[in-house]
């Protein structure tokens, strides 16, 4: 069934950056997280500048849950340490952690299920079983048995882990988007025009993913951002000495603090909220700006 | 009686906060037992036009204004109730590309008694009976089997006759059949066409052919609309438009139409291309800026539709100095 | 259609083998043994290094593995050694209460996000669904053990409307529709946080479907054909969106064996999550291994069973 | 003398299933078929959808595997060069996709476009390459500034002519054209097949032109094959095939055609329902008993025609 | 104890009691219980603990820990013959009714000693007994060092006796067991028999009831228990989470709860309906050194104090005094948790030595010491060099617990830093438990110090912890002085009271000095208890009798 027509609608109609513009426009909240979560990532990162991580990190035992006063804007932890401070340098490390591990996984799935989805036949074939099979692997036991032989367990560490377990995702879908992608004509055309494999995927396949992939990505980015709050409650999170919006979450498994030091947990909580939101939010606008069917105007 | 008739009807799509008519001012009729094809180049809104006169379109990105009239009824003017009670029983839709018009998850059987449900008093036995026939009545051999499966199942002529099916299932007055043959082979082509063309024999009903095909449109109107940007620019009964087209764009349409019987080495071309709906040239003949070597005063500057025989109309007054460039270039 | 499956099904041999392999090497390759807990100036260190020898801890790695597969394969996944107890009577008794939890936890969670994405999906763009997609967000960001913690405190304590721990009231006899009840009753606050937690997804999923589904073809011939916006919703539009959740299924009923190891810890739920993180903490092999191979089946018998969902529910995807 | 021949070229897909995932059935696309091409000419590729048209085209350039047959070019055997993308058989044989949207990658720009085969088979420096791809688009008509331009930014005719600029960038001697113009509009057709006609003078070019649609078959090509199943129930000049068609199916092709005036077609119609019948009732006789088409046998020089032997052409 | 715990050890309510009740304890517990109900069986403490109520012991014991008459059974230790004579109260008998009898002293042995037991008390201890290793081994069909002399008395024979015997150490078994339940059933299929997972017959006020496995018990009073019937219709145990047992005490879920950790206490401190009860446990943490290694093949401790940057006892006693042990004490446990100053608990009254100072905290003795030493910081970089003008970087290892570990972690690192000592943590991170103990073990040689503590038993006596061929003595320290203190505090001589804790003292003093391990805290156990029982006391010495506790409600308490 081939003679479909064509139709000449895109000509005049807003395109790439245009589109996102216009989608954030018309959505006042995307907008609106968009310049939050920018002037936040710019004053956490500014801001950590001038914290010395050793000095907040230092014990004073007798500040031990000071509340929000004078001395500690946001209270003090069970350690005496600064919530404020914390927050700040732990909200940059989180970011930081929530944007490596979004950059490894996209780029290891983008990779992998770029070649499935390209190549497909027994390659597709053969890489889906192994991805199968990272399924069925038990993911908090690989990452107990990690923690506990690595002998410098640190944020670098912590990232590649993590990493090794989340690129699954992104490289089934962007599997599928390439399945597709690579049937169309223009592949083809590349392929009779003598360019190479994977020159095709590279310059071909890849870009007119892309914006499919910034999609998926934020919203990666999104779910990371409090990725290792569970793992600091279970024990198996960062070093105690590196300030952490998942580690100040994770000590309101202490019911005392959850009722009653709430400036410990909350504050971190909210953040991570605000931040996931704030994300989300982008990331539907933007998804709304890659898929007609969803958009706004 | 006019069995439909189109007043003055806009139909406009917002893009970036504005509406722009795909639509633009179109009237016309149609009568019982009338064959009105609607040709015109891809994007000129002969879909909108169709999917608009059942009330297709909702939502706030689309505004339609004018006047529908169905028998007394502004078919504008009904409720979203009254409308479902026209929809499918009056007035009935094909549409061109089969295979994404039906669901993919619903039996064929159950896809046709659907219409039965909400229009008739039929027992589920009879509303059966009822699909069991009509597949027979557009050709299929095994209507027992086909009802039961599923569209991927079928091929692309089967699947238009299933369309073709569900619309004259509740014997509706007028069928709006939106490029029925585009998607399909030409052979399937011809004996789709001569289907619909008995089924309209039959039962009477007026039927709405949209095509851009003039090759369809020789094969079956009794009356031809032209369109071009949102607008109709001529009008006229089959033969005399096959036989006598008027409006510059109808002409060159059919000068670049490849001849079977012609051995012509080169083919007209039409200068230009269409504008897309933002860019719409919204007053004065929207064809002029597509032949510019016809002087300007040659167009209205408010186009006017000019009888110019008994049942002939075509808007603006460029037809009358209009000559094909090469008339002029080569005015050997 | 079954050549197929058992086609699939002896794929998942190789599977199986790997995920053996690597799951045993990583469990003895995890610091300690089941004795390092029972470090007391009580205990004897030459007794513990004779018991070792007996369990052949102090084998080489191929040995025990072979041994451990050996007995695998004729059913026997050793015996527990902190619950003293066979590995598999240990995880029957708790893959039920599992079973049970989760199983009310997905009624639940679908009683709850499959209207809500519904009416996001049909009223987009409406106050509702904004509603709807910022709580959905919302549950998305809260991490399950505060959410468990304040619900547990809230209606477990402070209004005391359900029980606070365990799965059974003791008084109850077994067997009559008082412990029925009594079971059910203490599911049900473990199962609505872990249900309002699991929402997300469905919702989302859902939502994005529906609105898809909205500018099919399909439904613009359904209404060519008069049948009622209302009809069309529930006819057309509910269907086909329900494919990818459908599709999920398999997922879903294999995974209610796996537990959440934060609910079933703060409710004092005895669960097989629960259960897995004990006996890592505790280096109990025989259970580790036997649940992690459990997962790993129950995963590949999921995907299988999605597909199978799947071909029934679409009629397009057809196994052969 | 034919510069390229196809010999016995068959293209069969595997159907998989049964317990190991093995080979059950082949769909057999492509099912034995001769064709030759002489410099200059064009030849028309007919069928219903789904007899194998595109498989055949995409098989000739190497898009598909061949299962088996030959494909002589310049008298070589290039059947397996086929599979080096930078071969010299590629660069003289190039395609043009149906979808000219599709096969033009939205992401680049023109220039890009249109640098791509220069890159790989000529190796320019970059000045000559600029050079090169100013006179591609001088050949097609297009201004120079769309250069810097987005596919999206051209009339569907347009990207035709930029896929036609693509595939001439190589000089090739034969371009496959698999139903160019299906998906546009009528006067934008006329525009494209204008336009093939034009180079093909220019260049001496050989087109393999694929298409369902009779008239412009006719009007663009000089020699024609009719296929059916995978395989050719006929094949002449165009003057064989439209005034003197041999084949029931050919015939029936031909009487589908919807004509090009009103005049007559009560009696059209009827003619061909007629038609339809007879051909319903004897087709069966057209195919051997496996429903294969039976070989070709040779009418005139140009002329063949598939039947069991010559006395059952009618 | 340098200040002073204001809890009570016991509590009275006035009030008239309710006839019969059922006392509600919960026990703090993160996993279900094992539910193992037979004491030569269970492995895990919460087992034991649950068992207590439907207690198989057949010996009491007095405020030092030590067995006296006033149980079921009384022994009397003929030290010269290596031989104990047990004789059991006439008239005693099983919650089924059945009389106790010899044989159900006997039969622990049989089961401890069999073949078929996988469990770690046939240990090396028990072996004291004579005949149990040829039983072990199958050759003999009895114990030949236990003998049944008539119904009332049994007699059992060791290798060596010594003074720990009256801890029930040596080999002596405290429990007896239903063997006319029992003896039908093999060892082998003994551990998954109901009769220890369902039904176990005991001795105790309670007998077990209802059983929800992991989750609950429920016991009802034992009719024929010899202490004359319990006042309470019955116990009922179950097991609550940490996350949430304070406001379970608060809503008055439970009368007594067990297990409740102090760092929780302000979470119940302001409770109206419980009283919080206080003693000392038989528990102290220490702060390790690694002065040598274990030599597998002989199975000793090898100490070579230069292999070491740790080995200077000047430096170790320096790094106790920059400890501020007591403002973690104070702050982070409530004062529930003391410096300590010996390796002995002083629940252990007559062997504790109150009069040792122990490491208080003091930074500037602390750096006096180093200066003293020779550790100066010589390049400026903050951190102190050590006598040859090295680096000295030492590694601190520590088990990962809750936050509050965590932060004790950091607390000293920080200490020391104080003081100009560089002290960083093996592998970067709190180590989990079990590689905690892999590692201190196997002597790691990236651990200098270590942060760890034992639980001591009844039992003090510091073999098996510090002696030469102790693989648990962590510190691989040994010394010729040093083993023969140890030797003599379980020697034949140490019969005599005063001699042995004479013994401990020199012992005490010597660790002290030398400092291999540094005692740091000593921890008090608290247990809530509802204002609804009527009375309720936990010290040792004088332990309420669970038969006697009365219910003053028909519910416990909810505070307010
Ligand atoms: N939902 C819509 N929103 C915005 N613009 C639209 C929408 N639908 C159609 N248009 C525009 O309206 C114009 C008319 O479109 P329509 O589909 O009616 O054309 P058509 O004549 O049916 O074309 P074709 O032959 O391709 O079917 C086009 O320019 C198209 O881009
Ligand atoms: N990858 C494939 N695997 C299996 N069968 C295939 C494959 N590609 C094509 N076919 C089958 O081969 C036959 C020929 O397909 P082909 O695309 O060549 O037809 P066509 O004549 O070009 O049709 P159209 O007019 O629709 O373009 C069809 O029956 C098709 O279903
Ligand atoms: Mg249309
Ligand atoms: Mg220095």
């Amino acid at each position: 069934m081939r003679r479909k027509k064509k139709r000449y609608r895109k000509k005049g109609r807003a395109r790439g950056m245009q589109v996102v513009f216009r989608e954030f426009q018309k959505d006042r909240i995307a907008m609106t997280s968009f310049m939050l979560l920018v002037f936040f990532i710019l004053f956490v990162f500014i801001a950590s500048l001038f914290i010395d991580q050793e000095q907040l990190m230092r014990i004073n035992l007798y500040d031990r849950y000071s509340p929000p006063g004078e001395k500690y804007l946001l209270g003090a932890d069970q350690g005496g340490k600064d919530i404020l401070g914390q927050l700040i340098i732990g909200a940059r490390n989180s970011i930081f952690i929530a944007l490596a591990i979004t950059l490894i996984t996209g780029l290891i799935g983008i990779v992998v299920g770029l070649i499935c989805g390209y190549f497909g036949g027994w390659v597709d074939y053969i890489i889906m079983r192994i991805i199968d099979f990272f399924v069925t692997i038990p993911s908090l036991l690989f990452i107990i048995v990690f923690v506990t032989l690595v002998p410098k367990y640190s944020v670098t560490t912590f990232i590649l882990i993590m990493s090794l377990f989340l690129w699954t995702g992104t490289a089934r879908l962007v599997r599928s988007k390439a399945l597709s992608e690579s049937k169309r004509d223009y592949v083809s055309a590349s392929k009779t025009l003598g360019t190479g494999d994977f020159a095709i995927i590279r310059r071909e396949v890849a870009p007119n993913l892309s914006s499919l992939l910034i999609v998926e990505m934020t919203l990666n980015f999104a779910g990371n951002v409090g990725i290792e709050t569970g793992l600091s409650y279970l024990g198996f999170g960062l070093p105690p000495t590196t300030p952490s919006l998942g580690t100040l979450v994770s000590y309101a498994n202490n019911p005392a603090v959850l009722q009653q030091y709430w400036w410990v947990w909350l504050p971190a909580s909210l953040l991570i909220l605000f931040m996931m939101l704030a994300i989300n939010y982008i990331g539907q606008a933007l998804r709304r700006s890659v898929d007609v069917k969803q958009r706004l105007g | 009686m006019d069995l439909l008739a189109v007043r003055n009807l806009h139909v406009g799509f917002r893009i970036n906060d504005a509406f722009y008519d795909a639509v633009d001012g179109v009237s016309f009729t149609l009568k019982n037992n009338e064959i009105l094809a609607i040709v015109g180049e891809s994007g000129c809104g002969k879909s909108t036009l169709a999917t608009s006169i059942i009330r297709l379109h909702h939502g706030r990105n689309v505004r339609v204004t004018g006047e529908i009239l169905y028998g007394e009824r502004n078919l504008l003017e009904l409720s979203e109730e009254e409308m479902d009670h026209i929809r499918g029983a009056e007035i009935a839709m094909i549409f061109q590309d089969p295979l994404s018009a039906l669901n993919p998850l619903m039996r064929i059987g159950d896809q046709i008694e659907e219409a039965l449900t909400y229009h008739t008093e039929l027992s589920k036995v009879e509303r059966e009976e009822r699909v069991l026939q009509l597949l027979k009545q557009v050709g299929i051999h095994r209507p027992e089997q086909t009802a039961r499966q599923f569209p991927h199942q079928l091929s692309g002529g089967m699947r238009q006759r299933v369309m073709i099916a569900i619309a004259i299932s509740c014997k509706p007055k007028i069928i709006i059949a939106d490029e029925p043959t585009t998607a399909l082979d030409v052979t399937i082509q011809a004996q789709i066409l001569d289907l619909l063309k008995e089924l309209q024999k039959e039962t009477g009903a007026g039927i709405i052919l949209i095509t851009h095909d003039l090759g369809v449109v020789a094969e079956m109107a009794d009356r031809v609309m032209v369109m071009y940007a949102g607008e109709i620019i001529e009008e006229a009964p089959v033969q005399k438009l096959f036989s006598n087209p008027r409006h510059p764009y109808t002409r060159l349409l059919f000068h670049s139409m490849p001849q079977l019987h012609s051995t012509k080495k080169r083919l007209h071309v039409i200068e230009g291309i269409v504008p897309s709906l933002i860019n719409l040239p919204r007053s004065g003949c929207r064809f002029s800026h597509r032949i510019p070597w016809i002087p300007k005063e040659a167009h209205e500057e408010q186009p006017k539709f000019h009888k110019i025989s008994k049942d002939h109309f075509v808007k603006c007054t460029c037809w009358k100095y209009f000559r094909f460039r090469d008339e002029k270039g080569e005015a050997d | 259609m079954w050549k197929t499956i058992i086609r699939r099904l002896l794929l998942m041999i190789p599977q199986l083998i790997a995920l053996s392999i690597l799951v045993f090497g990583m469990a003895k390759m995890m610091p300690g043994d089941p004795f390092t807990g029972m470090i007391t100036p009580e205990t004897d260190p030459a007794r513990i290094e004779e018991l070792k020898e007996e369990l052949g801890l102090n084998d080489p790695l191929p040995v025990q593995y072979i041994r451990w597969v050996k007995n695998a394969l004729q059913g026997d996944f050793g015996k527990s050694y902190t619950f003293q107890r066979d590995v598999a009577s240990l995880i029957g008794e708790r893959a039920l209460n599992t079973f049970w939890l989760s199983f009310v936890s997905v009624i639940l969670l679908y009683l709850i996000a499959i209207p809500l994405g519904i009416l996001a999906g049909r009223y987009q763009q409406s106050r509702l669904d904004k509603t709807i997609v910022f709580y959905s967000f919302i549950t998305y960001a809260i991490p399950t053990f505060v959410l468990s913690l304040l619900f547990l405190y809230i209606f477990g304590y402070k209004l005391q409307w359900f029980p606070t721990g365990g799965s059974v009231d003791i008084e109850v006899e077994p067997g009559t529709i008082q412990y029925i009840w009594n079971r059910f009753y203490h599911i049900l606050l473990p199962a609505i946080t872990y249900a309002i937690l699991g929402t997300t997804g469905v919702i989302q999923y859902l939502r994005s479907e529906i609105i898809d589904a909205k500018t099919m073809d399909y439904v613009r011939t359904a209404r060519s054909k008069g049948v009622p916006m209302r009809k069309i919703y529930t006819k057309h539009i509910f269907r086909n969106s329900f494919i990818p959740i459908a599709a999920f299924l398999g997922f879903t009923i294999t995974g209610l064996l796996g537990g959440s190891i934060f609910i079933e810890t703060i409710f004092g739920y005895p669960g097989m999550g629960q259960l897995f993180v004990s006996s890592i903490a505790s280096r109990d092999y025989s259970v580790i291994c036997a649940l992690v191979m459990l997962y790993g089946f129950l995963t590949l018998l999921g995907s299988l069973l999605s597909d199978i969902i799947l071909s029934i529910v679409d009629p397009r995807i057809r196994i052969e | 003398m034919s510069f390229m021949q196809v010999v016995d070229l068959k293209v069969h897909y595997p159907i998989r299933g049964g317990f190991f995932n093995s080979v059950i059935d082949w769909v057999y696309a492509v099912d034995g078929i001769d064709m030759e091409f002489e410099q200059g000419k064009t030849y028309g590729l007919v069928g219903e959808s789904g007899c194998g048209k595109s498989t055949t085209g995409k098989a000739l350039i190497g898009l598909e595997k061949i299962t088996s047959g030959k494909i002589l070019f310049e008298g070589e055997d290039v059947t397996k060069d086929r599979k080096s993308r930078t071969s010299h058989f590629h660069r003289e044989v190039q395609m043009i996709f149906q979808d000219s949207h599709s096969s033009l990658n939205p992401r680049k720009r023109i220039a890009d476009i249109l640098a791509e085969p220069i890159r790989n088979f000529l190796h320019l420096p970059p000045r000559e390459e600029m050079k090169k791809i100013d006179e591609l688009l001088e050949i097609v008509g297009m201004p120079a500034d769309s250069k810097e331009k987005y596919p999206h930014e051209f009339s569907g005719g347009q990207k035709q002519r930029i896929n036609i600029a693509r595939a001439l960038a190589t000089n090739p001697k034969l371009i496959i054209a698999d139903e160019p113009v299906s998906a546009l509009d009528l006067s934008v057709q006329a525009q494209v097949l204008n336009f093939m006609k034009d180079v093909q003078k220019e260049f001496g070019l050989t087109y393999l032109f694929i298409s369902h649609d009779l008239g412009v078959v006719k009007h663009m090509c000089d020699y024609i094959y009719i296929m059916y199943k995978g395989r050719f129930v006929e094949c002449g000049t165009k003057e064989d095939i439209y005034e003197n068609p041999k084949h029931l199916y050919t015939k029936r092709l031909l009487s589908s055609i919807p004509a090009s005036t009103p005049v007559g077609r009560e009696k059209r119609k009827s003619a061909r329902q007629a038609f339809e019948k007879v051909y319903e009732k004897h087709i069966h006789k057209a195919f051997d008993e496996n429903g294969r088409v039976y070989d070709l046998i040779p009418l005139s020089d140009t002329h063949y025609v598939s039947a069991s032997s010559k006395k059952e052409i009618v | 104890f340098s200040k002073n715990v204001t809890l009570p050890t016991s509590v009275t309510n006035e009030g008239t009691p309710i006839k019969g009740g059922i006392l509600k304890v919960g026990i703090v517990k993160d996993e279900p219980f094992q539910g193992v109900f037979l004491a030569e069986l269970y492995e895990n403490r919460y087992d034991g603990a649950i068992m207590s109520y439907a207690s198989n012991a057949i010996f009491e014991m007095d405020g030092d820990f030590l067995i006296n008459d006033e149980g079921i059974a009384s022994m009397d230790v003929n030290q010269k013959e290596n031989k104990v004579t047990i004789t059991i109260r006439e008239g005693v008998r099983w919650s089924d009714g059945e009389p106790l009898k010899i044989e159900d002293l006997i039969l622990p042995y049989e089961i401890i000693a069999h073949p078929d037991y996988t469990g770690v008390r046939y240990d090396t201890e028990f072996k004291n007994i004579i005949g149990v290793e040829e039983y072990h081994e199958g050759k003999a069909k009895t114990i030949s060092g236990i003998r049944k002399i008539d119904e009332r008395t049994l007699e059992i024979r060791f290798k060596k006796l010594s003074p720990a015997i009256f801890s029930g150490g040596d080999g002596l078994w405290t429990y007896a067991a239903p063997s006319h339940q029992l003896k039908g059933i093999p060892v082998k299929k003994l551990i998954e028999s109901d009769a220890v997972r369902k039904n176990p017959v005991t001795l105790g006020p309670f007998k077990f009831h209802k059983i929800v496995p992991g989750e609950s018990v429920q016991f009802v009073k034992n009719p024929y228990y010899w202490k004359g019937e319990p006042k309470l219709d019955g116990v009922f145990v179950e097991v609550v989470p940490s996350s949430s047992v304070s406001v379970a005490i608060g809503s008055g879920k439970y009368d007594i709860v067990s297990g409740f950790t102090a760092t929780k206490w302000p979470e119940i401190q302001k409770y109206d309906n419980i009283e919080i009860l206080g003693r000392p446990e038989l528990y102290y943490s220490y702060l390790g050194f690694k002065l040598g290694k274990w030599d597998p093949k002989k199975r000793e401790v090898v100490t070579d104090l230069n292999s070491t940057p740790v080995g200077d006892q000047a430096l170790r006693q320096a790094m106790g005094y920059a400890l501020d042990v007591e403002a973690v004490s104070e702050v982070l446990f409530f004062n529930f948790r003391q410096r300590a100053n010996s390796l002995i608990p002083p629940a252990f009254k007559t062997y504790h030595d109150a009069t040792l100072k122990g490491y208080t905290y003091n930074p500037e003795k602390a750096k006096k010491i180093l200066d003293k030493a020779g550790y100066i910081d010589i390049d400026g970089d903050g951190f102190r060099e050590d006598p040859k003008g090295n680096k000295l970087e030492i590694k601190f290892a520590t088990m990962a617990g809750d936050t509050i570990q965590d932060e004790i972690a950091a607390y000293y690192l920080q200490n020391w830093r104080d003081v100009g000592l560089n002290v960083t943590l093996t592998t970067g991170r709190p180590i989990e438990v079990n590689a905690f103990y892999d590692k201190v073990e196997a002597d790691d040689p990236e651990i200098h110090v270590f942060m760890a503590a034992w639980g001591t038993g009844t039992n003090p006596s510091p073999s098996g912890l510090y002696g030469k061929s102790d693989a648990f003595n962590f510190s691989r320290f040994t010394s010729e002085f040093l083993e023969e203190t140890i030797q003599k505090i379980d020697s034949p001589e140490a019969f005599d009271q005063s001699y042995r804790a004479e013994q401990f003292r020199i012992w005490q003093q010597y660790m002290a000095e030398k400092a291999p391990v540094i005692p740091l805290q000593f921890s008090y156990e608290i247990v809530p208890v509802n204002k609804r029982v009527k009375n309720y006391s936990i010290d040792f010495e004088n332990p309420t009798e669970l038969h006697e506790i009365e219910l003053l409600a028909k519910e416990p308490i909810k505070s307010k």
